[in-house]
């Protein structure tokens, strides 16, 4: 029965974890929906992106190696340089910027005072033109990042609490590395829309449009702004996720597991957007946990968005996201 | 045609294959001028794993000639199978798709040797026999596997095995979508501590098992994936920590048969690879190149026996039925002893369910092997496939040929 | 002189017995005091103003009227009779249709559409009718449309009854809502600001509509407006509130000279 | 045309805008301006007038470049600010130059506070918080109102409060000509009578110069030195107030009155009515 | 002047809420049918039955579905591959289970089935608004597709979980199955697109189509004026999910014939319905058979183009489909939000001035 217990806890901590891992993928829609009102699909795709260019970097691939050999008959895949790291990252970066300037001036441009699902639909294409775009850049195999990760901590972990408990709790190096990152994401972030007159503006933008560019916001370097911050979280993300499973294609499906921690947290909310995440995490191994015996698993799939569904029922605007105003 | 992928989720897996089918075909073009003197003529067809797509492929590539199809995929295979059949056009899914095709009598139009997924669990069980000294009465063994068509075949198996040798198993499901996030799945492993582990993923769902496996510090070397998950792309994003971990091998990994010298030769020093030409000598494009001499072998078998160079899909049909691949025939082509020998026949469609059991070593970066051909229990898969062609005979009035 | 004619009509509507009562009426919102204690009737027939200055608790006593918003505290009395709490649309079916103060029309949708769909609680034929269009389903939607023609006409806007009422001028848009409200044939009838936005010959075309709607149909209205001009011109009775209480009831000759009024909203004697 | 030249020169002044014979298509059918043109003198206070759907907020947002997020565009003409041509500025830049515009239909931002909504009026201005602390409380003195609403949402306010907010906001960003789309809607009638007020207080102390579309004609031409009149997307009528003040049309359809005085709303009797300058 | 719609006079109130008030446009529209029924089935092969004309017709059907839960009533979802799951597996279950039911009947049932699912997902959109109702929705999408996944009798135990159709006939024709003829499957498909349609136009004119509209465009109003809420979105959501419904079996029994539902029934159909209908044109019911073929046709034209013709390799050549799909997405969203029924409008509108603009 303890060892149950015990086991529950560790699930739970786990899943704690695991939660803050998808707020941060989570993290990049709220920037961009608080920022304007849209709701960005294309946020999964950048995630890919983002780490598709990092690993391309480090690594020195040339990008569109098959088309260029494909046209000019030539061979050539590799600069055969190594980046540190650290330039790697911060070029990817650059590179994030770039994308939130094009799709500022190539997309949200046109679309200013559209409604939300014209936005919608049109980062559905962006995100279908970045899939394309990114896997003909970069190329569709799986990529390693490999992350200078301290090894002792999953061991220093579970041999502590093992002396403490008697039983040793489990947890990812990966994960803590992940709750660090996301904790000073989440901080700054939020000073910043807090503090900054820009963030007051962002808000205003989301509202509407008009009246945003009336008062003489700059709705096109707000864009810029905002999805260049997106997709520096988006990066940071990819770092995280591509750690774990490889940098390849399936990492952008990873927006569909933001999406009930966006719900549950409210679209708008960062600190919504981490607890969403926290609760969704160990949610749902909770819910795999006691539920596994008696209806099999795989639940963990829907059992997210259940969960966020039921409680949108009661709080139809998410946790902490901001109310839906109602009025005539 | 080769309806492959090399885009969408599943490219990493989808791309080196069609790389090793396609340079194998190129090589035997520029070095032989194609197959009995007919040049061979691939026609890809991208379906990026999606079965509508697949089924476009089908059915713009039909009229082409198309002598067999190769699907790449358990879902297309399972469309092209009605369609095949009525149409006349041999489907050759080798290692995987619908298991209950290695009845040729049910199926005359399809086949999957030299092994099927039935065989691989069964060659996995007899793996851990032998670890065993052949009594695994009252062990753990736990199937990690793909919510999917493809991650079920072999549950009636493994199911059917333990009731034979005593052993305890049990199904962890995991669903592609969340194939990146399998915490709970393996916490729970962890604390039910099977002794063993099978596995039947595809795509990024090999490397995150992988990695989480060595994350509960589960012994890797009582984790066996089946042939799809057990390439470089599933234990190089674990880096170190895969080390030891198992996989079912349908042929030889590496570089070492003659074969590679000549695709060097006359393949990528002519700038005719199909890929970057860097995947050669790794699982998947070997499983492709490999999967191109089957072919091409069931061609000449087809020749010979109707003694025309240019063939159609009936005549394909015989040859892949009297294709006998023994050790003579792949050491001719540059594959000594890269596969097992098998032989088909109008009822046996599927093989002789061999296979190896690979390792991997983290340290030198590749695959090694570490058993012999193990034979899968071939009385006890017969009938659950003979079970399984006869429902399928059932519910669409197929009346079984004779053989 | 528009004070001589305003008494003789509200001495016709006097005699009649309220349509509505409102009684002690308080709405809160959190810590918002939009209405407190607020209590008046509306009569039968007649044109009753709700007058105020701006935050004064006006359309919020509307919302109350038609089940928007619940109030706290306080009954609502319709045709004598106390009305249980009822959603919106339910209240709609007991014949009590609006207009709002910020435009709330159907902006996709046509004039003609807009129109018909005020007619929504009249309109009885079964969906399965609907589906097939058979026989019922379609003599019902012409007998309705000839009624939402008619109200077209009356409003001078046929010119615009297909075009999709989002992109029309402020002006004609309110002349939309006024027919979708009107098309409800209501019993009781809401108007939040309807000559907002307006020029004079405009506000006498809509002073027009509303006079006749209530000579013709014998509809009653409750109106809220801040040109007091019209205010006092066409109707009968006018409720003063000032941050959520009532400060002043009575015909408008009373009104003008009220003091309290005077201070706190008209500013300037009218 | 003739005529506001030679005000100009008489009042020795620069047009600060002039729009010069514009012509407006929303959505690349429908034509709604037919070339209007019109000039707005620096420190001058210039009203449009004219009734619904004549032009008067496309031209309001031709000037201030709100036209394409809407999907309408200037096609022909042109439109000057300060000398300089203005089109293809973008909406915020103008802002900065100085213009700004008050939207018509109350566009607040819903959820942000009332307070909130005003400091955002301040978005271009870089002269220091206490700077844009004095004017909040200016705004706040001129509207007690929205200082008792302050920390509620903006979607919450009343419509009267949401309108004050509007204006209070463009107030905050300091600019040198606002462009008022209907500023009186809504508001209690001493209110309408204080907003006026503060655009002659404006205008004469801080010359800020105002170009207003306005229904209620009665007060605009009172306060404003010039007016315009537009008739389905044209200038059917211009002069100085005082001159279109004394104009029959203009006293019967704009100010309501008749030869005998102020009509009673209860006395007009028919609906539709046909212009003399429109024969 | 080709197109004109001066001298049309109509002098009736049903004349003028016709489908199609002008009678060019009817005459038209009787050619395009008469050829659809009549001369297509005649030349039509399996190529074209199977690679173009079913699924553009299986696909405007959930197209028209989704187009009158999103389009008209406003409410955004992404649960349409979840709702044709369970299309596809109650005709499953039911052709099984009755063998002697005709197909038709299976198919209209399992999207009566289908509705009634559609319902129970729909409740919460009583509350829930906007995305957030959006992405709720995609909790229907992943139980389903997780419950017919993971409860063997829903596949009737097969090994792998496949489902098979077995074979049907209608008027003694197999319609289903291998042996099916092209036009067999075409002619089912065209009938059942056409008779949607017609609902779909009878629903969307009359006052249930209104009470939609209503809730899209603003349903606190809505509910003021009269409207209830609750009834109308069910009953959106119910009507919407039978479309989806049929059209889920239809791509289950005549299009492919064989599905697995994590796989055919995915989140990427869903999405690929929603982009049917926004670019056709929400609220259109001709929007959303131009949408369909529009997304449909798209990729099949580029990949003959580009492999076929320009012989590019087959992955660059999928690469930049997904960029030319992309960019034409945005693109077109850009030229006309309101989709491709909107342009077409716009067009007409054009010809009938021309040739004197304005
Ligand atoms: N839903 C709500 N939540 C919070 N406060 C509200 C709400 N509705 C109204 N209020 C507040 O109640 C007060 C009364 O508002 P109401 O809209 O009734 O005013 P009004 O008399 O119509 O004013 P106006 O003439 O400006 O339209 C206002 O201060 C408003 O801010
Ligand atoms: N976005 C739009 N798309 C299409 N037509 C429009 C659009 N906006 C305005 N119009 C049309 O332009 C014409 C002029 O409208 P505008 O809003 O400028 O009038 P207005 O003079 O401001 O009227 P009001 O006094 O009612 O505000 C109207 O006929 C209107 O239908
Ligand atoms: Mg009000
Ligand atoms: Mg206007």
């Amino acid at each position: 029965m303890i060892e149950q217990l015990l086991y529950a806890i560790e699930v739970s901590l786990n899943g704690l974890m695991t939660g803050i891992l998808y707020s941060l993928v989570a993290l990049g829609f709220v920037l961009i929906f608080k920022a304007s009102g849209v709701f960005n699909y294309a946020q999964g795709i950048m995630v890919l992106f983002a780490a598709l260019t990092l690993v391309g970097l480090q690594s020195g691939q040339v990008p569109f190696a098959h088309l260029i050999n494909a046209i000019f008959g030539t061979h050539i895949y590799n600069f055969g340089w190594n980046l540190p790291a650290v330039a790697a990252i911060a070029l990817s970066a650059v590179v994030m910027v770039v994308l939130a300037m094009a799709v500022e001036k190539f997309i949200l441009k046109f679309l200013i005072n559209q409604e939300p699902v014209i936005l919608f639909m049109a980062t559905i294409g962006l995100a279908y033109f970045l899939e394309g775009f990114g896997e003909l850049m970069w190329g569709g195999e799986i990529k390693a990042i490999d992350l200078p990760l301290p090894v002792g901590i999953s061991d220093t972990v579970e041999r502590v609490t093992y002396d403490h408990f008697g039983y040793g709790f489990f947890i990812d190096r990966l994960d803590v590395a992940a709750a660090c990152v996301a904790a000073v994401l989440v901080l700054s972030l939020v000073l910043f829309f807090q503090y900054s007159k820009i963030g007051r503006a962002l808000r205003a933008v989301a509202d509407d449009h008009q009246a945003a560019l009336s008062v003489g916001i700059s709705l096109r370097y707000i864009w810029v702004v905002i999805w260049s911050i997106a997709g520096i979280v988006g990066l940071a993300a990819g770092i995280m996720w591509g750690a774990k499973s490889g940098v390849q294609f399936s990492l952008s499906l990873i927006a569909l597991k933001a999406l009930p921690v966006l719900m549950l947290g409210g679209f708008t909310s960062i600190p919504g957007a981490i607890l969403g995440g926290i609760i969704i995490g160990v949610g749902e191994k909770l819910f795999d946990f006691f539920m596994n015996p008696v209806i099999g698993g795989a639940t963990e799939n829907w059992f997210a968005y259940v969960l966020a569904l039921v409680f949108l029922v009661f709080r139809p605007q998410g946790l902490f996201g901001e109310k839906i105003i109602e009025r005539v | 045609p080769w309806l492959g992928y090399r885009t969408g989720p599943f490219s990493p897996g989808g791309i080196p294959t069609g790389d090793g089918f396609h340079d194998y075909m190129t090589l035997l073009n520029e070095r032989d001028g194609g197959i009995g003197g007919v040049r061979v003529q691939v026609i890809d067809c991208e379906t990026a794993y999606n079965t509508q797509k697949g089924v476009e492929c089908y059915e713009s590539t039909k009229g082409q000639g198309s002598l067999v199809y190769q699907p790449l995929s358990t879902g297309i295979t399972y469309q092209l199978i009605p369609k095949g059949t009525a149409e006349g056009i041999p489907i050759l899914s080798s290692g995987y798709g619908r298991t209950a095709a290695a009845n040729g009598r049910y199926f005359p139009w399809v086949f999957n040797f030299p092994a099927h997924y039935w065989d691989g669990a069964s060659i996995a069980i007899k793996h851990i026999l032998d670890l065993n000294g052949g009594d695994i009465a009252g062990k753990k063994v736990t199937l990690v596997h793909l919510n999917a068509a493809y991650g079920r075949e072999p549950i009636p198996t493994l199911e059917e095995l333990a009731k034979i040798h005593g052993f305890e198993v049990d199904f962890v499901p995991i669903d592609f979508a969340s194939s990146q996030e399998q915490k709970s799945q393996w916490l729970d492993i962890r604390r039910k501590k099977p002794d063993y582990i099978l596995m039947w993923g595809w795509g990024i769902m090999n490397a995150v098992a992988v990695q989480e496996a060595a994350n509960i510090r589960f012994p890797l070397e009582n984790f066996i994936g089946i042939w799809w998950s057990g390439s470089e792309n599933d234990v190089l994003p674990a880096g170190e920590r895969a080390h030891g971990y198992k996989a079912l091998a349908l042929h030889r990994p590496g570089t070492d048969a003659p074969i590679f010298d000549d695709l060097q030769k006359h393949v990528f020093d002519k700038g005719l690879a199909s890929g970057t030409g860097e995947h050669s000598g790794t699982v998947l494009y070997n499983r492709g190149a490999y999967g191109a001499m089957l072919t091409a072998e069931a061609i000449k078998t087809a020749q010979e026996i109707h003694g025309v160079a240019d063939i159609t899909p009936a005549m394909m049909r015989d040859g892949l039925e009297n294709l006998v691949i023994t050790e003579e025939k792949m050491a001719a082509n540059g594959f000594p002893n890269f596969g097992p020998p098998f032989a088909v026949s109008c009822e046996n469609h599927g093989g002789d369910g061999k296979a190896w059991i690979q390792q991997w070593d983290a340290h030198a970066k590749e695959w090694k092997l570490v058993s012999d051909l193990i034979q899968s229990d071939k009385e006890l898969i017969n009938r659950l496939v003979l079970e399984d062609a006869e429902k399928y005979a059932a519910e669409n009035n197929i009346e079984p040929r004779e053989c | 002189m528009g004070d001589v004619a305003g008494s003789e009509r509200a001495s016709m509507g006097e005699s009649k017995p309220p349509l509505m009562e409102l009684r002690g009426i308080t709405l809160r919102f959190g810590g918002v005091l939009a209405i407190s204690d607020v209590s008046f009737d509306i009569r039968e027939g007649e044109i009753r103003a709700i007058i105020g200055p701006n935050g004064a608790g006006k359309s919020s006593m509307l919302n109350v009227i038609s089940g928007f918003y619940h109030p706290q505290e306080g009954n609502i009395l319709f045709r004598g009779e106390v009305r249980p709490f009822m959603r919106p649309h339910r209240v709609a079916a007991l014949g009590i249709a609006r207009t709002f103060q910020n435009i709330a029309l159907f902006k996709r949708m046509t004039t003609l559409d807009n129109i018909m769909t005020g007619r929504m609680t009249l309109m009885k034929s079964s969906f399965a009718a609907q589906a097939l269009w058979w026989g019922s389903a379609e003599r019902e939607e012409s007998a309705h449309r000839e009624k939402a023609e008619e109200i077209i006409d009356f409003l001078g806007i046929q010119a615009i009854r297909k075009v999709p009422v989002g992109t029309l001028p402020y002006g004609l848009q309110k002349r939309v809502e006024l027919g979708r409200a009107l098309a409800a044939e209501p019993r009781l009838l809401l108007l939040d600001e309807p000559m907002a936005g307006m020029n004079v010959e405009e506000k006498e075309d809509m002073s027009r509509f509303i006079l006749d709607v209530n000579d013709e149909f014998g509809t009653t209205i409750a109106l809220i407006e801040h040109d007091m001009g019209v205010v006092m011109d066409i109707s009968d009775r006018i409720v003063v509130m000032d941050y959520g209480k009532k400060i002043g009831d009575g015909k408008p000759g009373e009104i003008r000279k009220n003091q309290d009024v005077i201070d706190a909203y008209l500013g300037v004697p009218h | 045309m003739q005529d506001i030249l030679a005000a100009d020169t008489e009042l020795g002044r620069e047009a600060l805008l002039s729009v010069n014979n514009i012509e407006v298509i929303y959505n690349h059918v429908i034509l709604v301006l037919k070339g209007v043109s019109l000039e707005v003198p620096e420190g001058g206070i210039v009203a449009l007038l004219g009734g619904n759907g004549a032009g008067k907020t496309t031209t309001l947002k031709a000037v201030s470049n709100l036209l394409k997020s809407e999907r309408g565009e200037v096609t022909k003409g042109s439109i000057a600010y300060d000398g300089e041509p203005v089109q293809n500025l973008d909406p915020s830049e103008l802002v900065r130059k100085g213009v700004i515009q008050v939207m018509e239909g109350r566009h607040c931002f819903e959820h942000l506070t009332v307070e909130e909504n005003l400091i955002v009026g301040a978005f271009t201005r870089r002269d220091g918080a206490s700077n844009i602390a004095r004017d909040l409380d200016l705004v706040y003195s001129y509207f007690p109102r929205l200082k008792d609403r302050r920390k509620s949402q903006a979607g919450y306010a009343s419509g009267g409060e949401q309108q004050m907010c509007v204006l209070g906001r463009a107030l905050m960003s300091r600019p040198k000509m606002i462009l008022l789309d209907e500023p009186s809607m809504g508001l209690a009638p001493q209110l309408v009578e204080e907003i006026f007020q503060i655009v002659r207080d404006l205008n004469a102390n801080e010359g800020v110069t105002f170009l207003l579309a306005e229904q209620n004609t009665n007060i605009a031409l009172r306060y404003a030195q010039y007016g315009y009149i537009l008739e389905s997307g044209r200038v059917v009528l211009d002069g100085p107030a005082s001159e279109l003040r004394k104009n029959p049309d203009v006293r019967e359809f704009y100010l309501g009155m008749s030869e005998s005085g102020r009509k009673s709303f209860r006395d007009v009797r028919s609906y539709r009515r046909r212009k003399r300058w429109l024969n | 002047m080709l197109y004109r719609e001066a001298g049309e006079f109509r002098t009736s109130y049903p004349d003028d809420s016709q489908t199609f008030p002008i009678s060019f446009d009817k005459y038209r529209y009787y050619a395009i049918l008469a050829v659809l029924v009549v001369v297509v089935p005649l030349v039509i092969n399996d190529y074209w039955a199977n690679a173009v004309l079913v699924p553009v017709l299986v696909w405007s059907i959930a197209a028209l579905g989704l187009n009158i839960l999103t389009g008209y009533c406003g409410q955004i979802s992404l649960g349409t591959g979840g709702f044709m799951a369970v299309g596809a597996y109650g005709c499953y279950k039911l052709m099984t289970a009755f063998p002697d039911l005709n197909i038709i009947f299976c198919i209209v049932l399992s999207g009566a089935i289908t509705a009634g699912v559609g319902i129970i997902f729909g409740l919460p959109s009583l509350r829930i608004k906007g995305f957030y109702l959006a992405v709720a929705t995609l909790a229907a999408q992943f139980f389903l597709v997780w419950l017919f996944n993971s409860f063997p009798w829903f596949y009737n135990y097969s090994a792998s979980g496949q489902i098979t159709v077995p074979e049907r006939t209608v008027l003694g024709f197999p319609v289903t199955g291998p042996y099916t003829e092209p036009w067999a499957k075409y002619l089912i498909c065209l009938a059942f697109a056409f008779a949607l349609a017609w609902l779909a136009r009878n629903l969307t004119r009359g006052s249930v189509g209104r009470s939609w509209m209503a809730i899209r465009d603003m349903d606190i109003a809505a509910e003021i004026i009269g409207v209830n809420p609750l009834k109308a979105k069910l009953q959106a959501f119910a009507v919407s999910s039978f479309f989806v419904g049929i059209a889920g079996a239809l791509f289950f029994s005549v299009y492919l014939g064989a599905v697995e539902a994590s796989e055919a029934f995915g989140i990427n159909q869903s999405f690929l319905v929603l982009f049917m209908v926004i670019i056709g044109g929400l609220g259109s019911i001709f929007g959303s058979f131009a949408g369909a073929a529009f997304i449909v046709l798209l990729p099949v034209l580029l990949k003959n183009l580009l492999v076929g013709k320009l012989s590019w390799p087959t992955d660059i050549a999928t690469n930049s489909e997904f960029i030319i799909v992309g960019a034409l997405i945005i693109f077109f969203l850009i030229v006309e939000p309101h989709g491709l029924a909107h342009l077409a409008r716009l067009f007409k509108e054009k010809l009938r001035l021309w040739p004197f603009p304005h």
